[in-house]
């Protein structure tokens, strides 16, 4: 059962993923990443991470990409305005771009999971593993400090974008 | 095969009457506001006019299905379906009445009790504002657009003190499964007074429900659609069943907020009399009619003040959502907080 | 009140009463708002007037559908002089004159076609006020319905067939 | 030059000048009813009172159409009139009580109202009520002639019919019979009034006592639009007023010009507009046709395609057996720019060697006792022909294509410019049926019509601009008062988009950008030697004489009538 779900969820994201790339409208990519982020959130729920694949669709799906969509619906552009596609060499070394980037990840990824034993079933994770009260507890107390210099980042983001918007302080 | 066919017989019981009900409560609508003007409402199709959304749902069926020429055709086609689904997806954990006992399986009212029930619901509520903002931006018409933009920010802008409100009652209750937040509030204070968290929480409460009001594009905040500016809003163009979908979007919309205002303040199914450590049918069914008629009693409160407030002009609600809402839900949890650890 | 404020808040009060606390907290006098509207719920006698079975007086000086009056020997009162036409706005008089038939002695002139466009009329009742003979009248009749366009432009048969406002039923 | 004031202001004028007149000509109107330039001075109305002092006269208020311009004498002082003064107003008051003593009050059933010098003075110095209790006097409502007919009872005896037909028509049918209250206007027993001026009597009728019979309750005045146009009854070509009515030529009314027709038409030229609204006006382009049985059949096609297909016809002749095959024959009922336009498609464009003119048979010749003429030739712009086309064309181009149809060397024609209810002669019929190809531009299904291969639908005059040339050499300048009914459109724009059509064939004339009667006027005036100096917007509502022409040929000029005005 797990399987098929996340076969399925897989092809989903991947699709979904290919066509954010691919769609020349702009609308059309936002819309294929709230499903790539659907995907997501099911393939976190496999990995009995209800927490994170509740945020991912809260956060990502519910707040972020909305924010995105707002702008690209103001903008509004039509189909004169999106230009002319770029040509082969550009899509060419984008391709090899991604490539690379996709090596970075895969290859320790793979030399990670290989080194232990193989893509194994999740049957030894510790008892409520991925709740509320497992995640709080890490942020909290094992990793309290980089998760409070991570909100004084945010903080300092928001600070800076307030500063840069405002016309005169 | 059991096992499979008892959910499956309950998703169809609960769509059901879902469904159902958004046909009785636009009559009731429709009457409640008519009384309110001191007026009398249909009263022409069938004895009280009680058939009158049965002549609506007719018309709807037959009138002319137009895609103007003009639209994005895949997410025009998209978006009533977007603004239906979600609202209609959080009754999956939602309980709707104690547990029960049935040819000696234990069956829980509730489509899919999970332990992360509140979690799921804000990411399927999270999602409900695709459908307006796709439905304006595919409409290709400028009314229609802002209507969805502005549905989207009002969506996001009052989704901040909901989740805020509910995480004070979530400190509370100590859990995220809906189950036993309505168990917890099953018992009673001192005997008489039930241990609703709308006594625990009152602000949380009214945060929730006002912020409520603004989720689901009712009335005072129903900006994304109001007439005077935008014609129609996100459905100016939008005719027949799709139209439809996008209306009855809006009231399972109100259902599910009404239910939801139910399990997590006004104590669920619970209520003075039912045994929520009781199995029995009649029990059961018991607590099932409670929350019923407390969702009803919520939703003519929503009808009740649809037709009392005037209509919040956008500046004022955004004010009210960022600089009121959002600092006393803040407070509210700091002071939970505080009560909690002393 | 300072003048020179850096950036006017919409929605600041107008100048004068303060309001009250309880009206800046909003919540009572919503509640306040709420006990009204739900007098209003559950009182029971209601404004609706049921039209097909219940009718209210028109007015005495309604304006509704032309008529074409008749003299006491039941021919057309009008004489074709063309100030109906003449002052009406929407121009929706279309009169065609003729000579009157020889026995008619009292006048040598009557409309040989006499037509209103119902659709173009706005009911202002120019005609009525410029008529120089009383012959034409705006009736109490108002209820409207045709199945074709052509069926809203009246003719002279139509229009002398229309009930007077005296005969009018409703007419209190 | 004789020194006068009038309200106090010092004017000149010759001695002898009317003052009534003199005013009405520098903007100070004095209400008036029996007075009209054209006629002897009655004086009978006293409607145009004013105070007069100086010379000899008598103070008080008098008629100012019996004052003329006078030296004074050496111990009287400057002729001097006051038009508003109080005395005045009050007399002018008095007056019209007394006219409107029996004048019935039905102005909305009177067909003058509107354009009634009674109904205006009323407005200004009537009273709202009337102080007259007895009974109104009865008189009698006939005809009085073919087109006129009197109601007494709205006559106020100013006798300026009686004086038009005694001084202008000379034939004197008209008189006041009756004596005191009872003064009405008859025609002598056994003596209708029919003679060829008879229903100017309508428009000198200050009041609605004599009412066209024709005109009579088909429209209020004030719902009429008015075109200044000419009348093409004749080679006179008397200045007219067009009223039209939703869309339909209601009358027509003789415009002042006193070179043409002085303040008159005839009644020919006034009664000749049924054909604009006749049920046999063409509206669509027809193209004839066999059916199987052999029978004619028409088929109605579009005017773009007519057009080319009758450029495609004519040129395929041309070219395959040279301009001499092809004949182009216009109207004198076209306009100076519509000949000068069919002259230049059809000599230099398609390269046809023979061009002739229709006309209208000719009438009898009508002279009047003031001066005014009828002309015997009937065609408005026989004149305009000879100078554009050639005078050659113009009276023998008929004869030679005839005789070429019957040599069998012309083979295609195109025949423009219809005259209205004209029939044919039966040798043009006989001659016409014989051609290969004849295209007809005709405003009615005309005998013409019937022999066509194409048939296409013109304009009349009233639904077109352009000029005629009349008998004297005058260009005078005609407005479009209608729009031509269906697809029909001016013979100017049909000539220009044949040109425009190519020659090839493709029945594309759409694009071409047709030129105004103005512009192609300037063309012509640069083109054609008696046109020259000649001006579209300087012909004005007066004309202007061609080049070399004297202007003799028709009405004799004004002197007779100077007297007047």
């Amino acid at each position: 059962m797990d399987d098929l779900i996340f076969t399925a969820a897989s092809i989903v994201c991947f699709l979904s993923a290919l066509a954010v790339v691919t769609r020349k409208n702009p609308i059309y990519s936002a819309v294929s990443l709230i499903l790539f982020f659907g995907g997501l959130a099911v393939i976190f729920l496999l990995l009995r991470a209800p927490f994170v694949a509740g945020m991912q669709l809260i956060v990502y799906g519910g707040a972020i990409l909305v924010l995105f969509l707002f702008v690209i619906m103001l903008l509004n552009l039509r189909e004169e305005e999106l230009g002319k596609e770029k040509g082969g060499r550009f899509k060419a070394f984008a391709a090899v771009a991604a490539g690379a980037l996709a090596l970075l990840v895969i290859v320790p990824v793979m030399a990670a999971e290989t080194a232990r034993d193989g893509f194994g079933p999740l049957a030894s994770l510790p008892d409520g593993f991925g709740s509320v009260d497992h995640l709080g507890l890490a942020l909290f107390t094992q990793f309290a400090l980089p998760f409070e210099v991570t909100s004084v980042l945010l903080l300092a983001a928001i600070v800076g974008s307030v500063m840069l918007s405002k016309k005169h302080v | 095969m059991y096992a499979f066919l008892i959910p499956l017989l309950k998703i169809v019981v609960v769509m059901a009457g879902l469904f159902g009900a958004v046909p009785v409560l636009v009559y009731f609508e429709r009457r409640i506001a008519a009384f309110i003007q001191d007026r009398l409402g249909p009263n022409r199709v069938g004895p009280m006019g009680l058939f009158q959304p049965l002549a609506d749902a007719i018309k709807m069926i037959f009138k002319e299905d137009i895609v103007p020429d003009h639209v994005d055709r895949v997410l025009y086609v998209l978006a009533p379906v977007l603004a239906f689904v979600p609202p209609a997806l959080a009754f999956a954990v939602i309980p709707f009445g104690h547990p029960i006992r049935l040819l000696g399986d234990r069956i829980d009212l509730a489509i899919a009790p999970a332990g992360m029930g509140v979690l799921f619901l804000l990411a399927v509520g999270s999602t409900s504002v695709y459908g307006i903002a796709f439905g304006g931006w595919a409409s290709n018409n400028k009314f229609s657009l802002l209507g969805g933009l502005r549905s989207s920010a009002q969506m996001i802008s009052y989704e901040i003190p909901l989740v805020l409100a509910l995480v004070a009652v979530l400190m509370t209750a100590g859990t995220l499964d809906l189950g036993r937040i309505v168990a917890q509030q099953a018992e009673f204070h001192l005997g008489i007074l039930p241990a609703w968290n709308l006594f625990h929480q009152p602000i949380a409460f009214l945060i929730f429900f006002i912020a409520a009001f603004a989720e689901t594009n009712r009335l005072p905040f129903d900006l994304p659609e109001c007439e005077p500016e935008l014609i129609g809003g996100y459905h100016t163009e939008y005719s027949s069943m799709k139209f439809a979908m996008f209306m009855m979007g809006e009231y399972v919309a109100m259902i599910s907020m009404s239910a939801l205002l139910v399990t997590f303040f006004l104590g669920g199914w619970s209520f003075p009399g039912i045994d929520p450590t009781s199995t029995a049918l009649l029990s059961g069914i018991a607590s099932v009619v409670a929350f019923a008629a407390k969702v009803a009693a919520v939703l003519f409160v929503f009808m009740w003040v649809r037709w009392t407030l005037p209509r919040f002009r956008y500046d004022q609600l955004m004010n009210l959502g960022w600089k009121v809402l959002i600092p006393l839900a803040l407070l509210n949890i700091m002071a939970t907080g505080v009560v909690g650890v002393a | 009140m300072d003048a020179a404020a850096p950036h006017d808040e919409p929605e600041s009060p107008p100048a004068g009463e303060k309001p009250s606390l309880s009206e800046e907290l909003y919540l009572p006098e919503i509640l306040k708002g709420l006990a009204t509207t739900f007098k209003h719920l559950i009182r029971p006698e209601k404004f609706t007037v049921e039209y097909p079975e219940k009718k209210k007086p028109i007015p005495q000086n309604f304006r509704g559908e032309h008529a074409l009056k008749r003299d006491a020997q039941g021919r057309v009162k009008c004489v074709a002089c063309f100030l109906c036409a003449t002052a009406c706005p929407s121009e929706c008089i279309h009169i065609t004159a003729g000579p009157t038939p020889p026995e008619w002695t009292d006048r040598e002139k009557y409309p040989t076609k006499f037509e209103i466009d119902m659709l173009r009329c706005i009911y202002c009742g120019m005609c009525e006020e410029a008529c120089p003979c009383d012959a034409i009248e705006l009736t109490s009749k108002f209820y409207q319905v045709s199945e074709t366009r052509e069926e809203k432009y009246f003719g002279k048969d139509t229009l002398l067939r229309q009930p007077m406002k005296r005969e009018y039923p409703d007419q209190g | 030059m004789t020194k006068f004031k009038v309200n106090g202001k010092e004017y000149d004028a010759p001695a002898g000048t009317n003052l009534l007149q003199f005013c009405l000509d520098h903007q100070i109107y004095i209400p008036h009813n029996c007075y009209h330039p054209a006629l002897t001075v009655a004086g009978n109305c006293r409607m145009c009172m004013v105070k007069g002092k100086g010379l000899d006269l008598r103070p008080g208020v008098m008629t100012s159409c019996t004052l003329s311009v006078r030296e004074p004498g050496p111990k009287q002082e400057m002729l001097e009139i006051e038009t508003e003064a109080p005395e005045v107003i009050k007399a002018r008051e008095g007056v019209l009580e007394f006219l409107l003593i029996n004048h019935p009050l039905d102005c909305p059933v009177c067909d003058q109202a509107g354009e009634c010098y009674l109904q205006d003075y009323s407005f200004t110095y009537g009273k709202d009520r009337s102080r007259f209790v007895e009974p109104k006097n009865i008189r009698h409502t006939k005809d009085v002639g073919d087109h006129v007919k009197i109601w007494g009872n709205r006559c106020i005896v100013c006798t300026r019919c009686v004086r038009f037909c005694e001084e202008v028509v000379g034939t004197g049918e008209l008189a006041v019979v009756e004596r005191g209250d009872r003064n009405v206007v008859d025609n002598f027993p056994g003596l209708p009034m029919s003679n060829l001026m008879s229903s100017n009597t309508v428009d000198i009728c200050p009041v609605g006592a004599l009412l066209d019979k024709e005109f009579l309750y088909q429209a209020r005045v004030w719902f009429m639009e008015t075109a200044e146009s000419v009348c093409p009854s004749c080679s006179v070509g008397c200045n007219t007023k067009v009223d039209t009515y939703q869309g339909a030529v209601k009358r027509f009314r003789p415009r002042e010009n006193q070179a043409v027709n002085q303040w008159w038409m005839c009644d020919i030229g006034r009664y000749n507009h049924k054909f604009t609204a006749a049920p046999d006006r063409l509206g669509l382009p027809k193209r004839r046709g066999t059916t199987a049985a052999g029978a004619v059949e028409w088929t109605r096609c579009s005017l773009d395609g007519a057009l080319g297909d009758v450029r495609t016809a004519l040129d395929r002749v041309v070219h395959a057996e040279g301009g001499a095959a092809v004949a182009g024959l216009a109207s004198a009922w076209m306009s100076n720019e519509e000949l000068w336009l069919f002259k230049g498609l059809m000599a230099d464009m398609i390269g046809a060697r023979d061009l002739g003119l229709l006309t209208a048979p000719d009438g009898v010749r009508t002279t009047f006792k003031k001066g005014f003429v009828i002309e015997s030739d009937r065609n408005p712009n026989r004149r305009g022909a000879a100078e554009i086309l050639g005078r050659a064309a113009a009276e023998r181009g008929l004869a030679t294509v005839l005789d070429g149809i019957h040599a069998g060397r012309i083979k295609a024609a195109l025949v423009i410019g219809g005259i209205p209810e004209w029939a044919p002669p039966p040798e043009l019929v006989a001659a016409l049926r014989k051609l290969a190809f004849l295209a007809v531009v005709d405003v009615a299904d005309s005998p013409l019509a019937a022999l066509a291969h194409l048939v296409i639908p013109g304009a009349t005059w009233v639904e077109k601009d352009g000029t005629f040339t009349n008998a004297q050499g005058r260009v005078q300048r005609f407005t479009r008062a209608l729009a031509p009914p269906g697809v029909a459109a001016a013979e100017t724009e049909l000539l220009q988009r044949l040109a425009a059509a190519s020659a090839a064939g493709a029945p594309d004339a759409t694009g071409a950008k047709v030129l105004s009667a103005q512009s192609v006027f300037g063309d012509l005036a640069a083109r054609v030697a008696a046109f020259a100096g000649l001006n579209y917007h300087d012909i004005g509502t007066q004309g202007k004489l061609l080049a070399g022409a004297t202007g003799a040929a028709a009405a004799a000029p004004a002197g007779a009538a100077a007297s007047g005005g």
